[in-house]
Parts: structure tokens; sequence; C-alpha cells
């Protein structure tokens, strides 16, 4: 019996799928005229009747120290106390979450969106949903292609010019070193290929090393700014070329599996080693590391993109403009510098 | 029809007992699932009482809802096929390739796309149904040769500037009377993408065929007892190869579906979109033993799936593990209720 | 033909059968034909040398150092997968995502919380013994839903492929603790004064004391009847859910000393890339050995020579720097390759060739 | 002659690796004739039977139909069924998960739909026909197994079939069951079906048959009528050698006699299982060899498996030698020395892939833990010698016991019970599916075991059988324990009459 009606059955309760929703659609529309303030829809948030900014921060992911640094310095910035109410979405590395976070935020009506985008492309549709709902986008850390008037400004680190500092730091080591007419071979563990770090910091140091005749760039391949991968490809390298003087590792992650895979392979790295490590970022590890004279050079990746942005919307409150590219403040670290003591500083 | 209430209920109570299994659970899974969308609505309030806000579910579950109607048809036939996310991830590369940098055109495209699912889909289908060999390990390879092929093929993730495409990718379906106003007052009207129109209809069309064909009620036979179905004149290896070939070719709309939406290729694209079939085929009430399961379930399946994720991420708990945590207490709920189902099957039949 | 080489087989008396029927001739015949296409395209493969590495002690190295290494912690999964394999006649495809748990509970016990640890806050062994009791308790997880709810292992275990990696990055709430203390690093890398790899040394344990448990006790035929005959061993007064439960248990084991090794090895963890697929690897290494996926008989020994096969593979493909991604592509290729080979309806068509080839000679 | 022949079979060979199965078989069945193919185990039948319905394709020979001079094709059971060839197996065909209606018509209705109103109102009407108490639209899974057995045959009866073959379809019914069974054969045959009938039952062949072909070791032994074949000449064709033993066993039993007074090995009051029997009160003395006797179905079963702890125990208590046990599952009365040979060898006894070593000491094995395995010298040694006693045919103690025939397969699993050294030893349907060598072995092995003094119980759906061999009869109605009989009440009529329930003792 049942079973021959189950087609019947199922089809009635589609439709009245489509009927319920139709219902919460015309509640909803009344409901979003009569609801003025944001305090209605997000029901853990303090009813205190002030006024909070809410802020949606789609985030890449938790892959590396320096994406939870970052993430923490939102975390910590984008309090309640501080007037602010963050919806924090993680988006395991995968664009599509990242559009259907960035389309919840636009249904949640936030005020302001900070993205940090995965790859480049693909976003101008859902920018243009968000300008529509009049919702100010915010990115941070990686760059994304797209009409620069879908978005209200970029914060984030010149990527160009880390590489182009790694590129400079190098050349004057060398020259310190007395081998500044040697061959030089040099390999790169790049990042997640077409991310702006790895597409910024390639290019920079590209620019120095077209300019030295004797730096051969012996091989590049991605290592996905992760340290398996890291440790995996720089296997490869030693395995691949016998005699390799300098490794440009495009995050710090990569680095610590770089260096473990040179210290299996039996080779050594840092000051006092046969191989040249330069990396990116600058998390703490690193600089552990450095201490223990495993890397000669960092070129910082300030993560702490929270405050910059928290001042950057306060701004926009106060209705003063601002730039459309704005680039935190940043430094590099070497083997020759007092590390304990910036150890002692630095937070992460 | 004139009984009085005793028979009634007797005659209702009877009914239920002798329910199949498929209907029994794909119950299951529809209540539930109001359940949890009611739920959504009553504790997360505003953006789930927004309709797009379940579109959005459907816009950005269409490709799974593809693949897993693929993987029921397998699974009924007491199969399997873990290739499928590999699949997608191939198809989305190769059309991105083909279209960005060929310039290529759409429908050559989707002929791409067909093309891979479908020879995916046959060469699975041959060594499962002829050669039987194990279809986990076939699938499996078959995973690891589409991941590896989409590196090859281009290792770069890039996004497809292609006109047509994009006019595409943008095309909605606007659904009137859903609409609802955004944070200015204006209203916009509620929209699938055409992605979702496709998985629905295929999901209409497969419907009918499990349910009205000789072909679906193989499928049927062969999951139940394939000694059986052989013995009642039907042909095991064809139907399971078929059944292998659907769901490949289904792989294949479904990752142009996928790639539709996404509008990029890479190599990462739909990781772990073969588990998340399978469970959505589960949670939809079909059975890995066979002969057990229905499309709609599986529907429903996928959408409680997203709408679970859409819950976790406005309710507060924003970490990422939390997805991963909810869906799997989820899964573990429905596979011990059809376990459950299976020893009140034992009972009665005690 | 077949009639005598059933008779054959019977007598013992073909060397020649006796190597072919023999269930480790498939994966060492596969690990032969890569050694050989080794010799031929680049015999430096073969080379070892004695080399410093950092912590200053002389330590060998070289692509079969490599696989040695890395093979390690595969043939210790494959041991438990082959037991689960033939109690429940099917696969745990959440050895990876345990894995992860596993690593992620040593470094939390032995960060004690902190990202930076200064000092271990306890002692390896401590974190360790922790980490095996964890992962029988998520094996148990898995055996009971598939032995008690008779649920097919591998949906059963979907549950914690799902829901692993989750959990692991729960453990630590996300942090990625890092370990400076160099002694972590000696289960991972190597002991000095050592010149071979750690895991090499904990594999060796292992297959011993799994080698042990097969000669002293009964695992075997248990094992084996359960994974048959359920029923009837049941009669036999075996208790086939304790059995398949057992064997998950035992798979967790395996699990924890994998995960030791792993994150000894990096010194942290990261919770979505540690061990990854490797529960297919682990299968794979089952299958390779020719054990049937379906549960019955067993041959431990064909599934280690098997982990290892499939790391040779991994490593002689990436001297020909193959893109660490488009590896999958390759092994699909190979594992084709075998399973059409060792595929029963496949090796009755070549044995009709060659009875068809006997007759002809005949006549 | 050559016009009402229906099938005709010529020289059929079929081989597997290692064995011939069949050689240069010749089968002849005419219109309207039921034509009994008998044979011992590995004779043949079976592989004849799965030639004939395309399950194997043949290796030699010709297969002609309606006394066409063409030989035709028959590569599938599609094409059998396509040229009017009809089976019903011993073991259920039908898929569990699909409604009767489905079964009866899958993979033999015209075009690609499937119009289920249709399809339930012609179910509907042939169930109603055969009188089979099942609704078309009830899942096959929830229908008693003689039900679905009866199912199985409606549908091969209701394909308009030249020929209907029915592989030991009886050994799942009960006696009415069988009955309708037969009515249906003979209208069938009235209406010139010819009708291929295997069974191991010889009275039922005596039955209904018309002719029988005999086989022996996969060749023709001859075809003969059934009036110019008594039973005794049949059964000496089937084994190939004149044969008396049967008569010889009789009055073996007599030997025993009850000693007063002595304690019972095994007593058990109000014992109940959840296999749906109603408590039961049992016990066997020492040296006794008893049996449970009533139809299929009525419990004998489910009261040893209780006995054994084989399904879970709701109540009741037993006692070993006077004293109190608990059973509550199998490795508890397998500690208290009881054994148990189950009524479905394959199912619950064999384990296939194992060697016939492994399973002979398995029982035993366990019975000394976990971490006292035998060593292999110990194994093969307890296995030769089992081997040797109970000449278990295998070309070793290695190899797997599923590439044994029937009855060695059986007599492995009787040698792992003896083994374990019971006091009491439970065989349930150990001459079921086994050819009549082995039938006989065993019954004499039962009372040589008996006379060395162990208790055995003995269940068995031959009458005769359980006649020659038992000294007490314990029979169950409706799952119920109706009566004990022993003496002189030890007789086709007074059992009959007994498990029938009194209707009819004028017998």
């Amino acid at each position: 019996m049942i079973k021959r009606y189950a087609g019947l059955i199922i089809m009635i309760l589609l439709i009245s799928a489509g009927a319920g929703l139709m219902f919460f659609g015309d509640e909803a529309r009344e409901g979003s005229e009569n609801i003025s303030d944001q305090e209605a829809l997000y029901e853990d948030m303090p009813q205190d009747g002030k006024d909070y900014i809410v802020v949606g921060f789609s985030q890449i992911g938790a892959e590396s120290d320096w994406r939870n640094a970052s993430t923490e310095s939102f975390r910590s910035v984008f309090t309640t106390e501080n007037g602010y109410y963050l919806l924090y979405e993680d988006a395991q590395q995968k664009q599509e979450n990242q559009l259907k976070a960035v389309r919840n935020f636009i249904l949640q009506e936030v005020d302001y969106i900070v993205l940090d985008p995965i790859v480049e492309t693909g976003w101008d549709t859902v920018l243009q949903e968000a300008k529509d709902a009049n919702i100010p986008v915010i990115l941070v850390d990686r760059q994304l292609e797209a009409d620069s008037d879908l978005y209200t400004c970029w914060v984030g680190s010149d990527f160009k010019e880390e590489g182009r500092l790694a590129g400079k730091w190098l050349e004057d080591y060398l020259k310190r070193q007395e081998r500044a007419k040697e061959k030089i071979r040099i390999v790169t563990l790049q990042g997640t290929p077409r991310s702006s770090a790895q597409l910024g910091r390639t290019e920079g140091f590209q620019e120095v090393l077209s300019s030295h005749k004797n730096w051969k760039m012996l091989d590049c391949q991605s290592g996905e700014f992760t340290q398996a991968k890291g440790q995996e490809v720089m296997e490869g390298f030693l395995q691949k070329y016998k005699d390799i003087d300098v490794v440009i590792s495009e995050n710090d992650n990569m680095t610590f599996g770089a260096v473990e895979a040179i210290e299996t392979a039996g080779k050594t790295c840092g000051p006092k080693g046969d191989i040249i490590i330069i990396s990116f970022d600058a998390v703490r590890t690193a600089l552990q590391y450095m201490q223990e004279g495993r890397i000669h050079a960092d070129f910082e990746c300030n993560p702490m993109l929270g405050p910059f942005v928290s001042n950057i919307i306060r701004r926009l409150e106060a209705g003063e403009e601002v730039e459309k590219v704005e680039y935190v403040k940043e430094q590099y670290f070497d083997s020759s510098m007092n590390l304990s003591r910036i150890l002692g500083e630095r937070k992460y | 029809m004139s009984q009085n209430k005793t028979a009634v209920s007797g005659s209702f109570r009877d009914k239920v007992r002798n329910l199949s299994d498929t209907n029994l659970l794909l119950t299951i899974t529809i209540v539930a699932f109001f359940l949890m969308y009611i739920g959504a609505v009553l504790f997360q309030g505003e953006g789930f009482l927004k309709p797009q806000s379940f579109f959005n579910i459907l816009n950005s579950q269409a490709a799974l809802i593809v693949l897993a109607c693929g993987l029921t048809l397998v699974m009924i036939n007491g199969s399997i096929d873990i290739s499928v996310g590999g699949v997608t991830a191939l198809v989305s590369m190769c059309c991105a390739v083909y279209l960005d940098f060929h310039g290529g055109n759409l429908v050559v495209s989707l002929l791409i796309a067909l093309g891979i699912g479908l020879a995916f889909g046959i060469f699975q289908g041959f060594l499962v149904a002829y050669l039987d060999i194990q279809p986990f390990i076939v699938t499996l390879a078959g995973m690891f040769f589409a991941r590896g092929m989409t590196t090859i093929v281009n290792t770069k993730p890039f996004n497809v500037a292609h006109e047509g495409f994009n006019e595409l990718k943008m095309t909605r379906v606007k659904i009137p009377g859903l609409g609802s106003t955004n944070r200015i007052g204006v209203y916009v009207d509620a929209y699938v993408e055409i992605g979702v129109v496709v998985a629905l209809l295929i999901v209409i069309a497969l419907f009918c065929v499990l349910r009205w064909t000789k072909l679906g009620r193989s499928f049927y036979a062969v999951g139940g007892n394939k000694q059986s179905a052989l013995m009642l004149g039907i042909n095991v290896k064809r139907t399971k190869f078929i059944a292998h070939l659907m769901c490949g070719l289904l792989a294949g709309i479904g990752g142009y579906i996928y790639f539709l939406h996404v509008g990029s290729g890479s190599a990462t694209h739909a990781v772990g979109a073969e588990m998340d079939a399978i469970a959505s085929s589960i949670i939809g009430g079909t059975m890995l033993t066979g002969g057990v399961g229905n499309i709609v379930g599986t529907l429903f399946g996928v959408m409680s799936l997203g709408t679970i994720q859409n819950i976790v991420a406005s309710a507060g708990l924003d970490e990422a593990w939390w997805i991963g945590i909810t869906r799997a207490a989820m899964l573990c709920l429905f596979l011990v209720i059809q376990s459950l189902v299976v020893v009140r099957k034992k009972k009665s039949k005690g | 033909m077949t009639m005598n080489s059933v008779a054959k087989k019977q007598n013992n008396s073909s060397i020649l059968m006796r190597i072919v029927k023999n269930q480790c001739f498939i994966p060492l015949a596969a690990l032969f034909i890569l050694i050989i296409f080794n010799l031929v395209a680049d015999p430096t493969f073969f080379q070892i040398l004695l080399e410093k590495n950092s912590a200053g002690n002389n330590v060998l190295n070289g692509p079969l150092i490599t696989i040695l290494d890395n093979g390690s912690e595969l043939a210790i999964l494959a041991i438990g997968m082959t037991l689960v394999t033939a109690a429940s006649g099917g696969q745990d495809i959440s050895v990876g995502a345990a894995v992860a748990i596993a690593g992620s509970v040593i470094l939390r016990v032995i960060s004690g919380g902190e990202t930076y640890p200064e000092t271990l806050h306890s002692p390896v062994i401590v974190a360790f013994l922790v980490c095996v009791v964890v992962a029988m308790l998520f094996g148990a997880f898995n055996g009971i839903l598939v032995a008690f709810f008779k649920i097919q292992p591998m949906i059963a275990t979907l549950i914690l492929y799902t829901a692993g990696r989750s959990i692991a990055a729960w453990i630590n709430n996300n942090e990625l603790p890092v370990i400076n203390e160099p002694s972590f690093a000696y289960y991972g890398t190597y002991i000095p004064g050592i010149p071979i790899p750690t895991p090499f040394f904990i594999m060796v344990i292992c297959v011993v004391i799994i080698a042990l448990l097969l000669k002293f006790t009964n695992l075997r035929l248990y094992t084996e009847a359960v994974g048959i005959n359920e029923s009837s061993s049941r009669l036999n007064g075996l208790n086939p859910a304790f059995i398949k439960v057992m064997s998950f248990v035992i798979l967790g084991v395996c699990v924890a000393v994998v995960g030791l090794i792993k994150v000894s090895r990096f010194s942290t963890i990261n919770y979505s890339v540690i061990a990854k697929d490797i529960e297919m690897d682990a299968i794979l290494a089952v299958a390779l050995g020719g054990n049937a996926l379906s549960g019955g008989k067993f041959n431990m020994v064909a599934s280690i020579i098997g982990a290892y096969v499939i790391q040779f593979l991994i490593t002689t493909l990436y001297r020909f720097n193959v893109q660490s991604d488009a590896l999958p592509a390759y092994k699909a290729v190979v594992i084709i390759i075998l399973v059409v080979i060792s595929a029963p309806s496949v090796k009755e068509w070549f044995s009709g060739l060659t009875k068809k080839l006997m007759k002809k000679e005949v006549a | 002659m050559n016009d009402n022949v229906v099938l005709k079979m010529r020289n059929i060979h079929k081989s597997f690796p290692g064995v011939r199965a069949l050689q240069a078989v010749d089968f002849t069945l005419r219109k309207g004739e039921i034509h009994a193919l008998m044979g011992e185990n590995g004779a043949g039948k079976s592989t004849l039977i799965k030639v004939l319905t395309g399950v194997y394709t043949k290796d030699e020979g010709n297969i002609f139909l309606d006394g066409k001079e063409k030989a035709v094709a028959i590569h599938s059971p599609q094409d059998a069924q396509n040229l009017g060839i009809s089976t019903v197996y011993q073991e259920i065909t039908l898929c569990p998960n699909l409604s009767v209606a489905e079964n009866m018509f899958i993979g033999r209705t015209k075009g690609i739909g499937q119009n289920w109103r249709k399809m339930n109102a012609d179910t509907e009407k042939i169930l109603k026909s055969l009188e089979i108490p099942a609704k078309a639209t009830q899942q096959l899974e929830t229908c008693s197994i003689a039900v679905q057995q009866m199912i199985a045959i409606a549908r091969a009866v209701d394909m308009d079939c030249k020929v209907l073959i029915l592989d030991e379809p009886t050994s799942s019914l009960d006696e009415q069951e069988v009955e309708k069974l037969f009515t249906l054969m003979r209208n069938l045959r009235a209406k010139g079906v010819g009708i291929i009938f295997v069974t191991h039952f010889l009275d039922q062949v005596y039955e209904v048959c018309d002719r029988i072909t005999v086989m022996r070791d996969g060749q023709l032994v001859g075809e003969y009528e059934i009036k110019d074949l008594p039973r005794v000449q049949l059964v000496s064709k089937m084994l190939g050698k004149e044969l008396d033993d049967m008569s010889d066993i009789k009055g073996e039993q007599q030997a025993y006699e009850r000693e007063e007074g002595a304690v019972p090995v095994l007593e058990a009051k109000g014992l109940v299982s959840d296999a749906g029997i109603k408590p039961f009160d049992f016990h066997i003395d020492k040296g006794e060899v008893n049996g449970f006797t009533g139809l299929l179905g009525s419990g004998r079963s489910e009261c040893v498996r209780a006995i054994f702890g084989a399904d879970r125990i709701l109540g009741g208590k037993v006692k070993m030698k006077g004293k109190d046990v608990k059973i509550s599952k199998p490795l508890d009365a397998m500690k208290n020395g009881i054994a148990y040979l189950p009524e479905d060898r394959k199912v619950d006894g064999i384990v296939g892939d194992l060697s016939v070593r492994d399973n002979i000491i398995l029982a035993q094995q366990v019975l000394r833990g976990f971490f006292r395995p035998f060593s292999k010298a110990e194994a093969n040694k307890i296995a030769d010698e089992y081997i040797k006693l109970l000449s278990i045919k295998t070309a070793s103690a290695d190899t797997p016991i599923k590439s044994l025939s029937g009855g060695n397969q059986q007599k492995v699993i009787v040698a792992r019970w003896l083994f374990t050294h019971p006091e009491y030893l439970i065989l349930d349907e150990p001459t079921r599916g086994i050819d009549v060598g082995t039938k006989v072995d065993i019954q004499k092995l039962v009372l040589k075991l008996a006379s060395e003094g162990m208790s055995v119980t003995f269940i068995s759906s031959e009458m005769d059988e359980m006649l020659r061999t038992c000294s007490r009869l314990v029979v169950m109605r409706d799952r119920k324990m109706v009566g004990q009989l022993s003496g002189d009440d030890l007789n086709q009529n007074k059992v009959m009459s007994t498990i029938a329930g009194g209707e009819n003792d004028d017998e």
C-alpha cells in the first residue's frame, strides 16, 4: 500500500517544503521591515542596546602558524568590549566555502565583510552582491583580481617588496662572505601557486636574481605552504641536485620541512652550514630555528592584521576616505641580530 | 474502506510493519530533515528565515546532489564508487583548461565533461562487473588516477575568464515571491543557479527510472541477492555495468555543475566529495549492503548535510572542526538507525 | 594442465608451482620489476652514503634508506589493516584521521597545552601510552559499530574519517604545537650514533610482536574462522563480535605507533595534511599482498612486503621528479594492472589459454 | 516417439579444474511426465541441471528441444527461461528485498516499463489459486521460508514452460506443502509439461514419478520405468554396489535398555529460548540414542539449539549428571561436554576456506583457549587420525574443506566434535543432502558411539532413519513437545499419528 503511494507522498512533502519556505519568505520580508536594529539577529550578542558593529570575517583556514596568528589578531581586536560583533568562518582552503560564507554574511546583514581570498579570481559576482547590499568589503593578506570599486580596500603585506628585500639581503650577505663572484645555485620552494604571496615573493626575488649573471635558479616547485609538502619537495631537490647553495622558501612551514629534509640528507644549513636558507613570514619557531643557527634570514609578513582593519573600519565609520591599498609595516630578521630579545618581545 | 477505528489502527500497524526498508528509512530521513531545518529557523533566526539561504544551500550542494545520486545507484547495486570526487576535479580542470587556454566553446566543454565521466564509468564498470574485481579497489584506483591526472593536466588552480562560460555561470533562475529585502531595504528576488535545476531534473528522472522501469527494479534485485537475481533471469553483470556507467556519467555531469558553480579548475576541488556523497546516500536511507535505497532520500541526505553546515557556521561554533564533528555525529546517528531497522526486520521474520 | 598443477601442489614436487602459488609471489614480483627498472634507469638509486647530519651524527642516506624510513609507517599500519580485513571482511578508512588524532594527543600531553613549550611537560613514553589508550578507544568505537551494529566497516569508519581530523584539531584547539626538544625527534628520525632511521626499528619491533602473537596464540585461527564463517565460528564457541573489536583495537595500537613516528618526525603536526591518504596506501598494501579484501585467510608477510613495494614505487617516481600531486595517477595504473592480473576470471582465461597450448603440443 | 520428447540432452561433457563433472551424459524428457533424476552427491545431477539452465556452459554435447533437429544454445538463465525451461532450486533464489509480486515477475516481463497495478493483480490471482498465504505487496523477507519456496515454485509454474526443473524443492517444505506441490506437479503433467524432479527422498520419488534416470560419478547409469525399479535396486544402482546395510542396522539399536535409577547425562527443565519454542523438559541417559521428530518447523532444531545455547536462553534449568549448570552460550555447553552438529552445514558448520585440519581442531582449540594453540605437528597428527578413522575422502589435511563433497564435509564436522570427546553429542540432520553411502556410515557411527557410552541425540527428516537408530523419539508439533515414544511404540504409524496429533491413529 504505502509503497505504491510513496512517490506521491514524497511529492507532497516536497511541495509542502516549498510552501513552508514561501510562508517563511513572506514573514521574512515583513520581519526585515520592522526589525530596524541589529540586536534581534544574533541571539548570543549582548542585548544592552549598544549598537555593535557586526563584522563577518572569512578566513582561509588554519594551515599555518602565521594564519592562526592572524586569526587570533582578529579575534582579540573584534570583541564586544571594543564594540564589535565578529562572525568568523573558516573556509578550510576552499573558495566555494568562502563564496558561501560571504553570501551568508550578506543574508545576515553584517556591517562589514572582511575577506582573505584563497585565490585571486572568481569573486566578481559575490562582491557585486555585497555592493548591492551596500556592505563594504575589506580584503586582507591575499589580493584578488576584480574591479577595484567592488571592494573598499586591501590590507596586507607587500610581498613583492619582501621578495626584493630577500634578494638584496642575499646580495650583500654574499658580498660579506666574499662569494659575490661565485656561481650560486638556488632552489625555490614556492607557495600555493597563484597565491599573491607566491607571486609577489617570486617576482620580487626574480628582479634581483635577473641582475646577477652568476646566480642560477635550478628549480622551483610548490610546497603549498605546508611543512610536509616542503619536506617532500626538498627531499626531491636534494636527490636531484648534488650541489645547492641557497634555498628560498616562501614561508616558514615549508622551511621547517626543508631544514628537516636537508638535515636527514646529512647536509647542514644555517650560517655555519653549507646551504643558505632564506625564509618568509618570521613566525616564532622560525626565529628559534634562526637562534639555533639553522636559518639565515627571515622576512616578516606581519600577521597582526586585526588592528589595522579595526582602525580602517573606525575611519570608515567616521566617514573618512581610506586608501585602496594599505600596507602593514614589516621588518626582517637575520642570524646577526639579538634574537633572544626579539623573541622576548614578540607575541607570535 | 469502511472499517471501524480498531480495524483501521490495526491495518495501519500492519502497514508500518510491512513498510519496506526503503520507504521506512526514507520517511525517517525526510522527517529528520524538516525537523532540523525548522529547528534551524527557530534557533538561528533571521538568516534561515530567508528562503535565499535555503537556495544558497541548494546552489552550493547541486553538484553533490548529482554525485550522490550516482552513488545511490551503485550502492543499491551493492557496489561502491569512490572515484566521483576525483572525476569532478578532473572534469572541472579539463573544462577550465579547454575554455580558458584554448578558448573553446561551451557545448564541446560539456561534451568533454560527459566524455570523461562516461570513460570512467565504462572502465570501472567493466572491471567491476565483468572481471568481478572488488569495486572498492577499482574505484580507489579511479580516484587516484583522476586526482593525479588533474595535476598532470594543470598544476596551478585558476579561474576561467571565458565570456560565454561566465554568462552561463551567472545565469540565475529567479524564483518570484520568495525574495527578501537586503539591509538597505531593496527587495531582491530569490534565485537558484541552473545547476540546481539540472540536479533536480536528474533526481526526478532517476526516481522514475528506479521506480517504474525494469532496469531500476533489477538494480534493486541485484543488490538484494546477486545469485537469485541471476537465477531470476536478470543479466547481473550488465546491470552492475550499467549502474557504474550511469554513476560515471553522473559524476561527469556533477563535475560540470561543480565547475559551473566555482568557475575554476583546481587539483584540490571536491576533495572528499566522494565521502560526502556516500554519507548523503546513507543519511538518505541507502544501505551499502545493497537493495535498499531511494533517490529522493539521497536528495534530502545532501540537503541535511548542507543545512548542518550552515547551522554550525552561524551558531557561533566558528571553529572549522565543528562541521566535521557534527556531520560525523549525524552520519553515526543514521547508521545506528539503519542497523536498528535491520534488527527490526530480523525480529518480524523470526 | 590445471589437473596436474593441482597434483603438483599436493605433493609439493614442483618448485616453480610452489613459488607461483605462494602469496608473496605477486608483491615480490612487483618489487623485482621495480628494482630492475631502477637498475636500468639509474643505478645510483641503490647507492647508500654515510653522511653527517645536522645533529652531527653519521647516518646512512640514499633512496633505499628513504624507503626503509617511510615504508615502515605503512608496514606498521598494514599489519593492523590485514587483521581488520581478515576478521571483518572490510577495511578501516579512518586510519589517516586516527593517526592525526594520535599525533595530536601526543603533542597535547607533551606540550601541556602551550604552543611553544620550552620543556617536555611529560616524558614521551607517558604521552605515547596515553595516545595508545586513546587510539585503542577509537579503534574499539569502530569495532563496536562493525561488530554489534553490523555496519559495513568501510561505512562505519567513514564516521571517524569525517570527524577524525576535526577532533585532532580540537584536542589542541587548532594550535600547532612545536616541540624543539631534540630527544623527541629520535622516534621519527635518528637516534644519535645509529645510522639507520628509527622507524625501521620500530617496525621491526611491531613485526616481531605480531609474529609472536601469530605463533603462540590462536589469533590467526580465530580471526580467519570469524572472517570466513561468523555463525559457524560462533557455534564453535568463539565470540565473533569480540574478535572483530579486538582486531580494530590492534589496528588502533598500530595507529598510535605511526602517530608517534609522524609527529616526532616533524616535531609538530598539521591536522589537514598529516598521514593524508595513508589509509588508501595501507589497504592497497593488504590487497597487494594478495589478501582477499572480503576477509578470511590472510598472509601478514605478504602485506608487509606490499607496504614496502608501495613506498618503493613512490620513491622511484619521486626520483623521476614526478609532481607529488601527480603521483596517485601512476599508483592507480599499478593498482589496476595488479588487480586485473590477479582477477580470478582473468586467471581462468590464462589457464584456459595454456590448456589450449598444451593440447596443441599434444596434437 | 520422437514427437512427444520435449527435451533431449546428448553426450554432455563438463569439467572443472581438477574434476570431470559430466562425461558423455544423455538425458531424455518426454512431454507430460515427471522424471526423477537420482544419484549420490557428486554424481553430477546438479551440474547437469545447471548446464541445462545455462548457469554453466557445457564443454561438449548438444541440447534439443521439442524433438527439433537443431540444437539450442543456452548461455544464461535468461536463455533457458526464454526457451521455456524454468527452474526451482533447493536454496531459495528470490530477492528478499523486493515485494512478492516483483519476485514473481522480475526478469520475465516485456518492455522497459513496470506496471505495478497489473503485476500485483496477477500475483494475487496466482497466490490465491495456489493457496499461498502471502500478499502481493508484501516484502518477500517477511514471508516464512516455506512460503518463499512456494512462491519460487509459483513463479516457475506461472511461466508457461515446457520443462520444469525442481531441484530438491521439498527439503524445506512440510508434509502438507509437499502434498500441495505434488498435486500441482500432477496437474502440470496433465497439461503436458515435462518435469525433472531431483530429490533425496526415495518415497517421494515413488509417490509422483513416472521414470527415473540414475547417475553416478558424472556418468549415466541408466533410465528406467519406475515400476521396473524397486527401491533397493535403485539405491544399489546409485551406489554402484549391491548393499543391504539398511537391513543390517535394523535391530542393532534394540541392544540398549535403560537401567533403572541411572542419573541422566543431561536433564533440562522448562528450557525456553528466543527462537519461539514453548518451554520443554528433556533428559538423556548415558549411552542412549534418542531423536527429535516432527514436521519441519515444528521446533525440533530449536530445541537442541536451546540445549546447546545457540539461541538466546530465556529460562529453564539444565542439570548435567545431577548438578546444575548454566548454559548461556555455545562455549558453556562445550565446556560441559556437549557437542552440536548444526542443521545447516554450509551456514553453521564448515569454515569454508580453512583446511580440513583447522576445521577438525577448531572446536577443541577454542576449548583449550586463546594462548594454547596446537603445534602444527600435533594438529597434523590429530587430523590424519580422524581422516583415517572416519575415512574422509580428501586430498590432504591441507585441502580447504569447501572443496570436499557434502558427505565428506559432514564427516569433518563430525570429526571436529568427536575430537572434543563429548559426553553428549547432538546431530541435527547429519544426513541431510548427503549420499546414501555416507548416510549409512553416519548411522553406524552413531550406534557405535552409543555402545561406547556416549549419549546421542539424532535428528533426521527421514522417518526410517530415526526408527532405525533411535531408541526413544521426542515428538514435536507446533514448537511444542507433544510426546515421547519408545519400545514398541517406535513404528511408522504411531509416530505419524503422534506428529499429526491423533487425527489419524487408525492407520
